[in-house]
């Protein structure tokens, strides 16, 4: 009885997930296509196209770089705990993701906050010889959205961590042991900290690497993030390439459930 | 009978906890299990309740069988446990006439009934403080009350004072016995404690790895070397007859 | 450093509320202007904006109800396979949808509001049975069976005792619900077809018609609700996990 | 109704006077998705497979690509334009308007605006606009990163173009889809971007996506040159304050595409009268006269001026508000047709392959 109710329960949970891979699995290969045919040429079209590989590796570059960056930033926010700030320090929350990019694109564009800003400041070329405006390639604007929204988060979960794990009594320690108080944060605190965040950084990097709203905005035709990428393909230009779409379904979900299944070993 | 239990067995991790017990309890007694830590008391206690599930055997209550369902709560039947359960978001009056919600009764029968077991847990200094703020005992005193309040045909108690200091205890022992006679309450109760299990029980058992004996009276519990009780009379007398 | 970093934060936030009250923003001047002025009449919120606002609430309102109750029912009966539930909120949302925009269509309910719900309701649900189960501590697990040995029914027991014991982690559950349907983009537009429009899909909206003034103003009206509810919770955030959509 | 929504005026022009309007006389009550023509498509096939019962949409704003698209999935209701009482106004007879990218419309759908495409240039910077490739190859050189194209259909219009230029003649692409004419045109196509790729925007590593935000580029002067299939959008963009004065609208020597845009009913519109009595009121004198002012949307109309009334005549004949706009219907405008929809689908893959790289 109980093993029903829990299956029942579990269904809404499990069966969009796997009934959304099982239907990819047969698009890809060109089932209910109304002007195409079955075959596996849209799979050879994906697995040969350097496109796919690149693809997914800028975002992994992406999310490796946003997800590192905020971390690292909410550390420092962390140590330089100022007083009565903290709310400031959540306000990205407030904002939607297609905001933060509607208001990054407003900041980063050619005609932007900062390029306006800059405008005005001689001799900025000197200063500015990376391109950080929307649309680069190199994806700084996409990067530095993601790290405004992540911030807080890293920064929330760090605080918890922090008092749970007791860092100021450890850093007091340390220091009561003959070390500096720098030395302190850097052997104890941020080991500490980063040993108990493991599962949490993994998580906000796999949102970072689905996340949708963001890259769409700011991003550059080429190369694409994995899920503009899918998106495009199933959406836009021609009806024909609705299969390598949802085959490259099936290649980014494999992704994330082979990152998932690195989670859960944390977890355990 | 309230309770009957027939070959019961109950198995953890492939280890029997519970080994082919079996006995019964007539209406209005007070049956003692005593049995050291890890013996199956609670385990037995908590199968009872359905808290757990039967792995073989029958248990028969006011001659129906066990409601198959697990943590489906039988009707008619309530466990207390060591630490008192209380429902912290209700005030002490609230847990206490809880059972009564689901009476049928009048405002007036409602109220004097509720009065009268503050009254009989002697928790009227009390009356106002948060459950939360409670001590031990008191606590313990408000989930016997609530308990008996519902009137369960059936009142299962898991070492329920072993956790308060003695004079707590003591304290709480006579409001218990006081209960039970003014309300003639049917129950088991499981302790490591051999005074506890003398002065509260009528009928009497032991259990031991898993297995349960039952001794058809009170003589015959206390005669048994094993039990302890004989020993444990003799320490008091010792200590009085020093004085 | 820490100053930077939040000053950033201030300019970000401080641009969208000015662009949002602005009407002109001419290359190269750095500020926006004419603020509260559009031809003499300013009007903060049109038509569009109050229907969209409307119909996001009603929609985020109902799944954060929805999702908060089943899941905290459901994640009663959690199991160790419970961490598979993470799954579905690691997939992008979008991606999630377009493979199951099909069946959505199949059983008639794409482009409408009950289609919009259900999509969220896949996104909110695993969320809210993970959030919520390690609420059912062998606590409430007892607390559940000796309510009903007293006699209560399971109704009342669920709505006077469980209910309220874990109102805390409900009503986070709620408003984290609330903001995974509020902030939500790839339901609204994979499902909703373009004819739900929630205030992310107006928002976006907006950008393409380079309408940056009323993009703006709907960004904002999204941040108001999730201020409010990030004022109430600031404490509890400091110590809980938030999440957002993708 | 499905539309495209990147032009605030457009939106306006539906929001302000054609919805009220419907719902005032006719007591319609047309509600507006805004979606792109692919976005149609990919909706429209993915309710054909799942055989729903009913399309999410009505009336869809569509161009020759996405008539193709549809017509491949049979998915456009047929017969009906002719049944509309207006449809005796609208020019069927001129080629830019009865003939959508090489196809005729046979009643499939409706014509509803029609425009040429006109490149802009800042005359702040430029006084002589580049008219030829060969000028437009020595601007790039001589003013790096101040030209571009977007990504949407607006630059391919202009690729279409230059391919046609290629084929050295206007008709050059006339007729059904040539494979071997695209490749060997096309080589010469990519040959040609890739000469000027390295001085356009961002040295040609990405385009802007949209054509609205290659107008924010413009209008923030980091391009000096945009484009239009608009011909009245100088104008229509100036009243809206995007664009400056200096901004001018021209065709090239080598000419520029003209064509017209449609309304489709998808076949199983839930509400197919209503959707033709929402098309005729769209294709009314009334509307097309409203729709033509650029300070409203400034688009072309699609009917026939001389078998109007006297009196519509001489207004559609003095549409106010020009200023800028090239006047389309002197003869010295060289015009080209859309080739066959086949050559815009090959050029929008072939771009990605090509020119980003993509495959």
């Amino acid at each position: 009885m109980n093993k029903y109710i829990r299956a029942l329960f579990f269904l809404p949970i499990i069966l969009p997930f796997v009934t959304g891979l099982a239907y990819s699995l047969f698009k890809s290969f060109g089932f209910w296509d109304p002007i195409g045919h079955t075959s596996y040429s849209h799979w050879s079209k994906i697995l040969f196209s350097p496109t796919t590989y690149r693809s997914i590796a800028y975002s992994v570059y992406i999310a490796t770089f946003s997800t590192s960056i905020s971390f690292a930033l909410a550390l420092t926010l962390l140590f330089h705990k100022p007083a009565r700030v903290n709310l400031l320090v959540l306000l990205p929350l407030i904002l939607s993701p297609v905001s933060v990019a509607f208001i990054f694109l407003q900041l980063l564009s050619g005609n932007g906050f900062f390029a306006r800003l800059l405008a005005k400041v001689p001799d900025t070329s000197i200063i500015f010889s990376v391109d950080l405006t929307a649309q680069s390639p190199h994806g700084f604007a996409i990067i530095l959205a993601l790290t405004f929204m992540t911030i807080p988060v890293f920064y929330a979960f760090l605080t918890k961590i922090a008092e749970e794990e007791q860092i100021n009594h450890q850093i007091q320690l340390s220091r009561e042991l003959g070390a500096s108080y720098w030395q302190s944060i850097w052997k104890i605190a941020i080991p500490t900290l980063i040993q108990k965040s493991k599962f949490f950084i993994l998580l906000y990097f796999v949102f970072a690497l689905s996340s949708y709203e963001i890259p769409l905005l700011l991003g550059s035709q080429n190369p694409k993030m994995i899920t503009v990428f899918i998106i495009d393909k199933i959406q836009k230009f021609d009806l024909t390439t609705i299969p390598e779409g949802f085959g490259l379904v099936i290649i980014y979900s494999f992704l994330i459930i082979l990152i998932s299944r690195w989670m859960f070993q944390i977890v355990k | 009978m309230v309770l009957e239990i027939v070959d019961l067995i109950k198995i953890f991790d492939k280890t029997p906890v519970l080994n082919k017990i079996s006995f019964s309890l007539p209406k209005g007694e007070t049956l003692s299990i005593i049995g050291p830590s890890g013996s199956g008391k609670s385990t037995l206690l908590k199968v009872i309740s359905n808290r757990l599930p039967v792995t073989t055997g029958h248990i028969f209550f006011n001659r129906n069988k066990l409601n198959p369902i697990p943590q489906q709560p039988n009707k008619g039947m309530v466990y207390l446990s060591q630490e008192p359960l209380l429902f912290s978001h209700l005030s002490l009056v609230k847990n206490i006439s809880f059972g009564l919600n689901f009476k049928n009764l009048s405002p007036n029968q409602f109220l004097s009934k509720t009065q009268h077991m503050i009254e009989l847990l002697e928790l009227k200094e009390v009356m106002n403080v948060p459950v939360m703020h409670l001590s031990g005992g008191q606590k313990q005193r408000v989930a016997l009350g609530r308990a008996i309040l519902a009137e369960p045909t059936l009142l299962l108690l898991d070492e329920p004072f072993s956790a308060l200091d003695n004079f707590t205890r003591s304290t709480v022992q006579k409001v218990f016995q006081k209960l039970c006679a003014e309300f003639s309450i049917t129950s088991i109760i499981v302790t490591h404690d051999i005074k506890e299990a003398l002065l509260l029980g009528n009928r009497f058992a032991k259990l031991e790895k898993g297995a349960l004996k039952n001794y058809s009276t009170r003589k015959e519990f206390i005669n048994d070397p094993s039990t302890g009780a004989t020993e444990e009379i003799n320490y008091w007398k010792s200590v009085v007859n020093e004085k | 450093m820490r100053w930077i970093i939040l000053f950033n934060f201030v300019i970000v936030i401080g641009l969208l509320i000015l662009l949002a009250i602005s009407s002109e923003w001419p290359y190269p001047n750095l500020m926006p202007g004419g603020y509260f002025s559009k031809n003499g009449s300013f009007q903060f919120f049109n038509l569009v904006l109050l229907k969209s606002i409307y119909q996001s609430l009603l929609l985020s309102l109902t799944l954060a109800l929805l999702t908060t109750s089943i899941g905290f029912v459901a994640s009663r009966y959690a199991s160790n396979h419970t961490r598979l539930a993470l799954l579905p909120f690691l997939i992008a949302p979008i991606i999630l949808m377009a493979t199951l925009r099909h069946f959505f269509i199949t059983i008639g309910v794409n482009n409408t509001w009950g289609g919009v719900l259900l999509g969220q309701f896949f996104l909110a649900y695993p969320f809210a049975f993970i959030f919520l189960h390690p609420f059912w501590t062998q606590k409430l697990q007892d607390a559940l069976i000796t309510s009903q040995e007293l006699g209560a029914t399971f109704m009342y027991t669920f709505t006077k005792i469980i209910g309220p014991l874990a109102r805390p982690a409900l009503t986070l559950c709620f408003f984290q619900t609330f903001l995974i349907s509020w902030f939500d983009y790839g339901t609204a537009i994979i499902i909703g077809a373009g004819q739900v429009k929630t205030l992310t899909v107006l928002v976006y909206q907006y950008v393409q018609e380079a309408n940056i003034y009323l993009a703006a103003r709907a960004s904002l009206i999204i941040g108001i609700p999730a201020f409010v509810l990030l004022l109430i919770n600031k404490h509890y955030i400091l110590g809980k996990i938030p999440f957002y959509g993708s | 109704m499905a539309m495209w929504g990147g032009d605030p005026m457009i939106n306006q022009y539906m929001n302000d006077f054609i919805i009220p309007h419907l719902k005032d006389h006719f007591n319609i009550q047309l509600d507006i998705a805004y979606a792109q023509g692919n976005t149609i498509v990919s909706q429209i096939m993915a309710e054909k497979v799942a055989k729903s019962l009913y399309n999410s949409y009505d009336l869809v704003w569509i161009n020759g690509e996405t008539f193709y698209q549809l017509r491949q999935l049979d998915a456009l209701m047929g017969n009906w334009t002719s049944k509309l009482p207006n449809a005796r106004y609208v020019d069927f007879d001129n080629p830019y308007i009865g003939i959508d990218f090489n196809q005729p419309i046979e009643e499939y759908e409706c014509p509803w605006g029609s425009v040429q495409f006109t490149l802009i240039y800042n005359n702040k910077y430029i006084e002589n606009p580049p008219l030829t490739r060969a000028e437009l190859l020595q601007f790039v050189k001589k003013y790096p990163g101040k030209f571009t194209f977007d990504m949407g259909f607006t630059g391919l219009t202009l690729l279409k173009s230059w391919l046609i230029d290629f084929s050295g003649s206007p008709n050059g692409l006339k007729g059904p889809y040539n494979p071997d004419l695209y490749q060997k045109l096309s080589k010469q196509l990519w040959d040609f971007v890739f000469e000027i790729q390295p001085y356009l925007w961002k040295k040609g590593l990405t385009f802007p996506e949209s054509v609205s935000a290659m107008h924010q580029l413009f209008s923030s002067e980091e391009l000096w040159i945009t484009m239009s299939n608009n011909h009245t959008e100088v104008d229509n963009k100036f009243y809206q304050g995007v664009f400056s004065q200096s901004a001018r609208a021209y065709v090239p020597e080598y000419g520029s595409i003209r064509n017209a845009h449609y309304l489709g009913i998808p076949i199983k519109a839930s509400n197919p009268v209503g959707a033709m009595i929402v098309t005729n009121f769209l294709i009314s004198p009334k509307a097309q006269f409203q729709k033509a002012d650029p300070l409203v949307w400034g688009d072309g109309t699609v009917l026939k001026i001389s078998s109007l009334p006297d009196s519509l005549q001489s207004k559609f004949d003095n549409i106010p508000h020009f200023i800028s706009s090239p006047d389309i219907n002197d003869p010295t405008v060289k015009a080209l047709s859309e080739p066959a929809p086949e050559y815009m689908i090959k050029l929008a893959e072939d771009f990605r392959k090509v020119i980003l790289k993509q495959e």
